[in-house]
């Protein structure tokens, strides 16, 4: 499993596919988006964790539809099926990659950027957190659309669909706790939940990722 | 055969074409009669509410509608359990019949809802959690659907949909805590509340309990009629594959 | 015909848009059911 | 007696293709699967394999190794990351015989990217040796092998076998294997379905 979270990285690295787009998606995301609201910093603060948090969300949807194809397509899953590794080992150590190469880029890159929408310093951390809290229910919940459709010739836009929805408690929770670290407000709740939901996604999902991708390949 | 006959050989599809058969047209009755006249005396001999008026004449399709738009999720996570433990096709099939009418009953609570909302909040949209939660759970159905439609393999299709439904079901409960947990974090206690029926008459409850019968008739035969259609497109299917094999 | 006041157009808007969907529902799936038993019966003969 | 089933039945999509299938092979031994196209080959090593559940009988997977029409090689990797990466998968054996058995010393440092057909598919088989498992599963080992690299692959498979090792090989080029024996898939061929593998195989009213 360690060799194949190591692969995954090794390729994001090589492909220059994993690291660089997601960043640079929300780099311009921050970008467009005082320029749509406008420059003034009262609107633009409020909104400044919410909008990370999309940005961080949609970041991480863009390379899920790689995940699986990929390694579907060169042959590389039905040796990994066939391997002592077991299903949920590959599953897991998939999800791993993704948060490697998406998650954690993006939960150090995002208070970076906050000053660009007006987000004051004493809320960066508390945003930092909460991606750190986050992001991993994204690449796990992720994973398991990725497997879902992995066979589908025409599977990104599907795939949205299924994820997109998964993701809503844990963006919730998330971007509640960035802005309740923003305005100073009591975040133990938001915190517990967003801790919860993340253990139990690593918990539970590989089971039905490797349940769907034993289907997939029959 | 001298099997012992048990529940389980109503989902035979042979078995459940002959049941089904027979019970669609007293289902469509039984829809047509309860809900006509839960209907009728709701809409016509009720009087106004003391709060909200006439207004409150919605309730007899709002009401109805999202009670069926949840336990239409229900019963396709129930057909879905019972397809991925005991590989009833039948089962499989009635929970991809019941996906549209549970999304098209969640847009008609959404629908009468947001109609319902102006004249009693001044707004058609507020995202109130049961709202908020609503429009998720259709998406939900919205997703479940389209799953089914993009695999060609239908029992492939029946245990990823079954699976999907599963952990959506786990996430569509989460999210209506968050939905809760964040209205109230946004304006500090619920300012809007769809309460109306916690506390609602006698003489409003009747016609709606008549109504709500009357829905669920009227489910239970989609459902059938929609799961007979879908056997007999499995059937088609395999005949299709039979003809390409030979 | 009793007169629904002020929420006339409230009342006859969501009767009518769910009359719309849910009759609508029930015509797709009539037809649905009509042209697939048609055809399998085609196909079985 | 390495690898041995008897009336297994495999499912291809949805339909069952094979029935009754019965075959084994010894160790040091080579068993040829002949059949023409879709006559189930594919479907056959893929359920010994352990991809495709069997509908009815046993196969022991975890003795199998398997290499089909893909050779599981990344473009941005090095054949010796490749190898070592499924070394590693398979319990981490040395790579050093694995790339001597199919002379892929020079390549090792190459990128998958810029292998020649015929090396990306020797660089896929060497994974074979990586597994340790003593049954190969070839699906038509030698496509896009030239007449050279086919020579090699029957050397390398002769040392398996010599080793105690046996295959199991879907393929219409003579290999060379003396004392492979052959087995024609098409006398398993399922004919019609029956109500056990599709509950609408009969008419549902």
């Amino acid at each position: 499993m360690i060799a194949l979270i190591l692969r995954d990285l090794r390729l994001a690295i090589r492909a220059g596919g994993g690291f660089g787009q997601g960043l640079a998606f929300l780099l311009i995301l921050a970008t467009l988006i005082p320029l749509a609201v406008g420059p003034r910093a009262d609107l633009l603060a409020p909104v400044a964790p919410g909008v990370l948090w999309l940005g961080a969300l949609l970041a991480s949807l863009l390379s899920l539809d790689r995940v699986f194809a990929l390694d579907l397509e060169d042959g590389s899953l039905d040796l990994l099926a066939t391997s002592p590794v077991p299903a949920e080992g590959v599953a897991l150590a998939k999800a791993a990659a993704h948060w490697l190469t998406t998650g954690l880029p993006l939960t150090l890159a995002a208070p970076a950027l906050g000053p660009l929408l007006s987000l004051p310093a004493s809320a960066l951390p508390w945003l930092a957190l909460s991606l750190l809290l986050g992001t991993p229910a994204l690449s796990f919940i992720g994973t398991f659309g990725a497997g879902l459709t992995v066979g589908l010739k025409r599977g990104s836009l599907l795939l949205s669909l299924l994820v997109l929805p998964l993701y809503i408690p844990t963006l919730v929770f998330g971007a509640e706790l960035a802005r309740r670290g923003a305005t100073g407000l009591p975040l133990l709740t938001p915190l517990a939940l967003s801790g919860g939901i993340t253990l139990g996604c690593i918990a539970v999902l590989p089971f039905a990722t490797a349940a769907v991708l034993r289907v997939n390949l029959r | 055969m001298t099997a012992r006959r048990s529940i389980w050989d109503l989902a035979n599809p042979r078995r459940f074409m002959g049941w089904s058969g027979a019970a669609l047209p007293w289902a469509w009755t039984l829809a047509t009669l309860l809900s006509a006249t839960g209907l009728t005396w709701g809409l016509f001999f009720t009087p106004e509410d003391f709060r909200m008026g006439h207004s409150v004449k919605i309730i007899y399709v709002h009401v109805p509608s999202a009670f069926l738009a949840i336990n239409a999720w229900m019963m396709m996570l129930v057909a879905s359990l019972i397809w991925l433990v005991r590989r009833h096709h039948v089962s499989a099939l009635a929970a991809r019949a019941a996906a549209p009418v549970g999304l098209v009953m969640t847009a008609v609570a959404l629908a009468t809802g947001a109609i319902w909302g102006k004249p009693m909040w001044g707004t058609y949209w507020a995202f109130d959690p049961r709202l908020t939660s609503f429009l998720i759970l259709f998406l939900f159905y919205l997703g479940y659907v389209a799953l089914w439609q993009a695999i060609e393999n239908p029992d492939a299709a029946a245990d990823l949909t079954s699976i999907l439904c599963l952990v959506g079901s786990v996430f569509a409960l989460l999210s209506r805590y968050a939905a809760q947990f964040w209205s109230q974090g946004l304006h500090q206690g619920a300012s809007l509340s769809l309460d109306a029926q916690e506390n609602i008459s006698d003489v409003f409850w009747f016609p709606l309990v008549l109504t709500m019968a009357g829905f669920v008739a009227l489910f239970v035969a989609l459902v059938l009629l929609r799961t007979r259609t879908h056997i007999r497109r499995r059937r088609l299917h395999s005949l299709s594959l039979k003809a390409r094999l030979a | 015909m009793i007169d629904f006041g002020r929420y006339a157009f409230d009342i006859w808007l969501s009767y009518g848009l769910s009359a719309t969907l849910i009759g609508g529902l029930v015509i797709w799936s009539l037809a649905e059911a009509r042209t697939m038993r048609r055809r399998l019966r085609e196909r079985e003969e | 007696m390495t690898l041995s089933v008897t009336n297994l039945s495999c499912r291809r999509g949805e339909a069952v293709v094979l029935r009754g299938v019965r075959l084994s092979v010894a160790r040091g031994a080579a068993l040829v699967l002949r059949g023409p196209n879709g006559a189930g080959k594919t479907t056959l090593l893929r359920t010994l394999a352990g991809l495709t559940p069997p509908v009815s009988g046993d196969v022991a997977p975890e003795r199998c190794a398997y290499a089909g029409h893909a050779d599981g090689l990344k473009a941005q990797l090095t054949v010796g990351e490749a190898l070592r990466f499924w070394a590693a998968i398979f319990g981490g054996a040395d790579v050093g015989p694995a790339v001597r058995a199919f002379d892929l010393e020079p390549l090792l440092d190459r990128r998958a990217a810029e292998l020649s057909a015929g090396q990306k598919r020797r660089a896929g088989l060497a994974r074979l040796v990586l597994t340790g498992r003593p049954v190969w599963l070839l699906d038509e080992p030698t496509v896009s092998l030239d007449t050279d690299n086919v020579t090699r692959f029957a050397a390398a498979i002769r040392a398996h076998l010599a080793g105690g090792g046996s295959a199991i090989i879907a393929t219409h080029v003579d290999l060379g294997l003396t004392d492979a024996t052959t087995l024609d898939v098409g006398q398993f061929a399922a004919g019609t379905a029956t109500m056990q593998d599709d509950p609408f195989a009969e008419a549902v009213e």
